[in-house]
């Protein structure tokens, strides 16, 4: 009963940073929790990735409630990376992850530069652990809160950091935030730092005010605001990112609702996709959209995957 | 295991504020324990509105003409639950479900009380019969601000051995709580369990009376959910675990039934700080 | 049949940076052009003030088809400014809105710093403007395109020169762009170079690629996205803004649909609004979202649209 | 005047490849011209597509049970398009209208040609019955790609002096377009007026035939739109001025009929190098 993609004679296979993937869909951190939850909807083997929900050294609480409020074509959250802390993570979740054969792509979190180091250290020889994201959109508790993601050197910092407490086959991928006046200097700053590749984009900060209490209807007041209404946002910060580094692997999210939308990411830049909100809406999506973006190529006459990337700007 | 079910509605009627829709839904009644609920989508992509909403399951039917169907009680009262209640026979709807920890049931055939609030009165009715199927002889509250919020009262007294209805105005029953009567009927009854589904105020007031007669309640909380099926957190609440130490479980997954004596009502919505990974100086 | 505001017994009246009007609503710069078509359906004089679109030195072509895309509870356009240039402008639109009666704020752009200055010039002593909307979110062709309002030296060179060449009553508003990294640090910048208030927000940069021929839709490629999709990010930077300046004047805007979101702007620290996109949905708009303001506030209990400005900041 | 119409349908009918949809609109008749058009919105506040759809205008009716109504054709082809489509008798429908400039009538009773490309056609019905009224004759060329995209050719027969049909593919009328017909139905009506409505390159190529003849043409654009009511500045084209300037207008406002010959179709989604305050060098 759980869901697989159709077989399908186009070639839907990535090279992704030293990483080869039956499949360019990937759940988005945060949207997929570690996977075993979704797996009762679609063979978590069968997708691309699982990009696991952020975990940072110790365990964590996360924010009081109301945690969400929902908007047009998106949701606001500040969930504050409630998480079991890395050991627990390991022990349980990546365990069970490898167990049943998935690809994971770790996220990592950290309050300070050195607790992004000693969590990517543990990840060392894990079986199963295809590659690291490292979540830069955090505050940086250190420097008055301050996101990592929104300065290029605190970005280049938690790069470094993480590349030297990792193997060096480790493929690394930062992800940026929107909420820059110029990502492409982010994306400049990380690459130079050592980041394999980019995850493009995290959530755009977001405020709802609820109309009874007329107060920030989230407890931590502010939260990052996904789904797809922020999928014009994604796609242009793709678009110049792939423009300012035309190598760089590029991992695209935001507001991927169908094999289209994934499409437009792919043209844009994108050599692979993660699916964050929408999974809320479809527990099914990721294998959904892997089947969508299948019929598009072919109904395109297109052979693979690899045929669409870019395309946008020739 | 909970699938996503591209039905149709084969009924919406209006009973008192609510509406009590029928969809096809094929496996549901085979997979339902009193207590899931299933999640609704909000309209086909055209619809801004991405998240589903949660709706506890009232019956499972399998004999049906429509094969398998479930029925939902929904009280309309925003932008989702509108459009469900505007949903016409023939309509498509899409659900996922069946979701949550279902009601704990006792081993032994003791008394229980099942108390509902308004619509939380749904889920008790399937749990009635599967109580009474192990011998548990059931009596039943129901309580709501007004008659016309009542849900289940002809059939709450048909399945149970009395039925107490209590309305804040006093339209129906008695003028009052639930938990005003609920100590009488816990004691007339010799109740071990009270089982409870309604608003977070009830439930709080429901297991502080269980506590008081020492006996075990089970509540089914409504706490906000954006995925009904544990992968985005925002869904979570302050309870004690078998060790002694709070968490902040996810109601979809880790309930919407929660022991009343586990959780921490009075900070439902805090993180208090005792709880594991609480924020810490400089940590959050 | 034109539709102008209930009858309320809500003080629905405004003190804007030493303007009075008597509805805090406003058309938003370009969503409704210089108020002419819109006056079939609402009386154009009943509303709190006429945006008009940003008018330029000379007369402008603007940019080719297509010029925008349908996104999900928005959308993306790139006009490019067209207009009949500053002259033109004054002997027809404002002629004919002055003479109507409405209270106009004129949105001025320029290519550079100097022709912002000249476009002010013009306006000086025309009767029926009560204020300036100086729209710094476009591309400064002296420096390599950069769009004033990401630096705050050029969005202060920009207002700094409109204030010299303005009357020293002309209430300024400067209208920021959400695109930035620190959107409070814009504020001040043009705050401290004379600008008497400030328009929150223009639109976010996004692109859509065309599913069908795989390029960027828009003729400019990149374009600006707004409607309700946008309004979890233009709260935020209002009530960010707010609260680094308590005093500062703010027109709120940024995908009010209905009475309900221009109360969400209030509460988070605006003191007027504009509607934009939801205009072309329902050209009844500003006087429809008038009525449901005053409604919302008479459920409240409350008597003046005064009384809910700030207060989630409380 | 136009005004925003909540109205009902009343009736949407399959025909051929299209629906011909028809809503109530209470003083529509009155104000209606042909060429107008009507823009639609695409459901309610829960829907994700916030900009109308426009259609040309095919009937109105004042003297009907429902009071005033007005009938579009619908060809269903993407997510708003396919929304009208599946709308049911009673559903609600918001329109605005009347919109646009109509179609310019001769002063005195010249023969007209009225050429309809696919669901084109709708804006010539009531453009032929003006025509005729003013003692115009008239002859009809319709073409489609196919034959079940041609539209209203029991209609056209009906009110015309000839009819002409053209398919691509040959399953109605001629094997081509209608271009391949019109020299003839001008030479063998004498004709001095051609109106037409369809894709831009049947426009432009009409213009073109019109132009040989030395008549004039008058042609309904169809560019995309944002606002349709003139505030916005998506839908504009190259249009030649009385002066000899090139202008982007509006062809929601300044059209959608424009004479053929001042059309600059070969620019149509540019921006010609000479029009009014097109960009030189550092000013854009
Ligand atoms: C386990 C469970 C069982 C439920 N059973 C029923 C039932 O049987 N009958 C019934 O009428 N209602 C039930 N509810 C409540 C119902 O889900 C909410 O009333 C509904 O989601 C509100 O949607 P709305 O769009 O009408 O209102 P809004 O308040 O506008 O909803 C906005 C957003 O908040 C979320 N949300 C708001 N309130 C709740 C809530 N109480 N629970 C979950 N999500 C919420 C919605 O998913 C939506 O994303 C149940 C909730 C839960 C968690
Ligand atoms: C004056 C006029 C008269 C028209 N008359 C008819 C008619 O009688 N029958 C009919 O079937 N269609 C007619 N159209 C075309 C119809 O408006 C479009 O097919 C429709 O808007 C497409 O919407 P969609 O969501 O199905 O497709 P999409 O292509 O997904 O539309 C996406 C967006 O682009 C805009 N758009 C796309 N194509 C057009 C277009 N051609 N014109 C205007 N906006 C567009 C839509 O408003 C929408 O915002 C007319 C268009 C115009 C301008
Ligand atoms: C509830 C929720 C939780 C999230 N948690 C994380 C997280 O822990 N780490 C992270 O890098 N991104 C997190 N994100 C961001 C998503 O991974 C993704 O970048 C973003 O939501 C945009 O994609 P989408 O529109 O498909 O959701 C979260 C998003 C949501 C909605
Ligand atoms: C078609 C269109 C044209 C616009 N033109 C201008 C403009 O000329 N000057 C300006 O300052 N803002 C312009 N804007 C931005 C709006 O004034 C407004 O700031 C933005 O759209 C957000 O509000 P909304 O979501 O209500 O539309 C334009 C917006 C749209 C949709
Ligand atoms: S609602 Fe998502 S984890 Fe519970
Ligand atoms: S569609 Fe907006 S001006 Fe024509």
């Amino acid at each position: 009963m759980k869901r697989v993609p159709k077989r399908t004679s186009v070639d839907m296979s990535v090279d992704l940073a030293r990483i080869n993937l039956e499949s360019p869909v990937f759940t988005a951190s945060g949207c997929a929790a570690a996977g075993k939850e979704l797996d009762q909807f679609i063979d978590i083997t069968s997708i691309g990735a699982v990009v696991t929900k952020s975990v940072m050294l110790n365990p964590r609480s996360g924010r009081a409630t109301p945690r969400m409020a929902e908007t047009p074509s998106g949701m606001l959250n500040g969930i504050g990376l409630q998480g079991p802390g890395i050991d627990e993570f390991i022990a349980n979740d990546l365990s069970w992850l490898s167990q049943k054969g998935a690809k994971t792509i770790v996220s990592i979190a950290g309050n300070n530069v050195e607790e992004f180091g000693k969590v990517a250290d543990k990840l060392r020889d894990i079986p199963g652990v295809v590659g690291i994201e490292v979540n830069i959109s955090c505050p940086n508790v250190e420097n008055r809160g301050q996101v990592f993601a929104c300065n290029p050197n605190a970005a280049a910092d938690v790069i470094n950091t993480v590349r030297r407490n990792v193997s060096a086959s480790m493929p690394l991928f930062a992800k940026l935030s929107p909420d820059v006046t110029d990502i492409t200097e982010i994306a400049r700053a990380v690459v130079k730092a050592g980041a394999d590749g980019l995850s493009v984009i995290n959530t755009l900060l977001g405020m709802v005010i609820d109309i009874d209490t007329l107060k920030p209807k989230l407890s931590g007041k502010t939260g990052g605001l996904s789904g797809p209404a922020i999928r014009p946002v994604a796609i242009r910060c793709v678009y110049q990112i792939r423009k300012a580094l035309p190598e760089i692997p590029i991992i695209g999210m935001g507001g991927i609702r169908n094999g289209r939308d994934a499409v437009e990411f792919f043209a844009a830049g994108a050599n692979a996709v993660s699916v964050g909100t929408t999974v809320f809406n479809d527990p099914e999506a990721c294998v959904r959209i892997h089947d969508e973006i299948a019929e598009i190529l072919q109904e395109k006459g297109l052979r693979s995957i690899r045929d669409i990337v870019n395309v946008a700007h020739n | 295991m909970p699938i996503v079910h591209k039905g149709t509605v084969v009924d919406n009627k209006k009973v008192g504020s609510y509406f009590v829709l029928t969809a096809t839904a094929a496996d549901m009644p085979k997979e339902f324990k009193p207590g899931n609920f299933v999640a609704v989508a909000i309209g086909d992509e055209r619809s801004s509105l991405i998240l589903r909403r949660a709706f506890s399951i009232y019956q499972v039917n399998d004999r049906g003409v429509y094969g398998g169907t479930v029925d939902i009680v929904v009280s309309p009262h925003g932008p989702g639950t509108d459009y469900i209640a505007s949903l016409k026979r023939n309509d498509p709807i899409n659900l996922v479900g069946p979701l949550g920890k279902p009601f704990s049931l006792p081993k032994d055939p003791v008394p229980c009380v099942l108390v509902g609030g308004g619509y939380g009165a749904a889920p008790l009715f399937t749990l009635a019969e599967a109580l009474t199927a192990r011998g548990c002889r059931v009596d039943f509250i129901l309580g709501a601000s007004t008659q016309e919020k009542l849900f289940g009262m002809l059939e709450a007294r048909r399945i149970s051995t009395t039925l107490s209805v209590t309305t804040d105005d006093g339209t129906s029953g008695q003028m009052g709580r639930v938990t005003d009567v609920l100590p009488d009927v816990i004691t007339k009854s010799n109740a071990a369990v009270v089982y409870a589904c309604g608003p977070m105020q009830m439930l709080k007031a429901v297991s502080e009376v269980a506590l008081l007669h020492g006996i075990v309640s089970q509540t089914s909380v409504e706490e906000s959910m954006a995925c009904g099926i544990g992968v985005c957190m925002t869904c979570v609440l302050p309870v004690i675990g078998d060790d002694g130490i709070t968490r902040m479980l996810r109601s979809c997954v880790d309930g919407p039934a929660f022991r009343g004596d586990k959780v921490r009502w009075d900070q439902v919505g805090q993180i208090p700080a005792d709880t594991w990974g609480a924020p810490s100086e400089g940590t959050h």
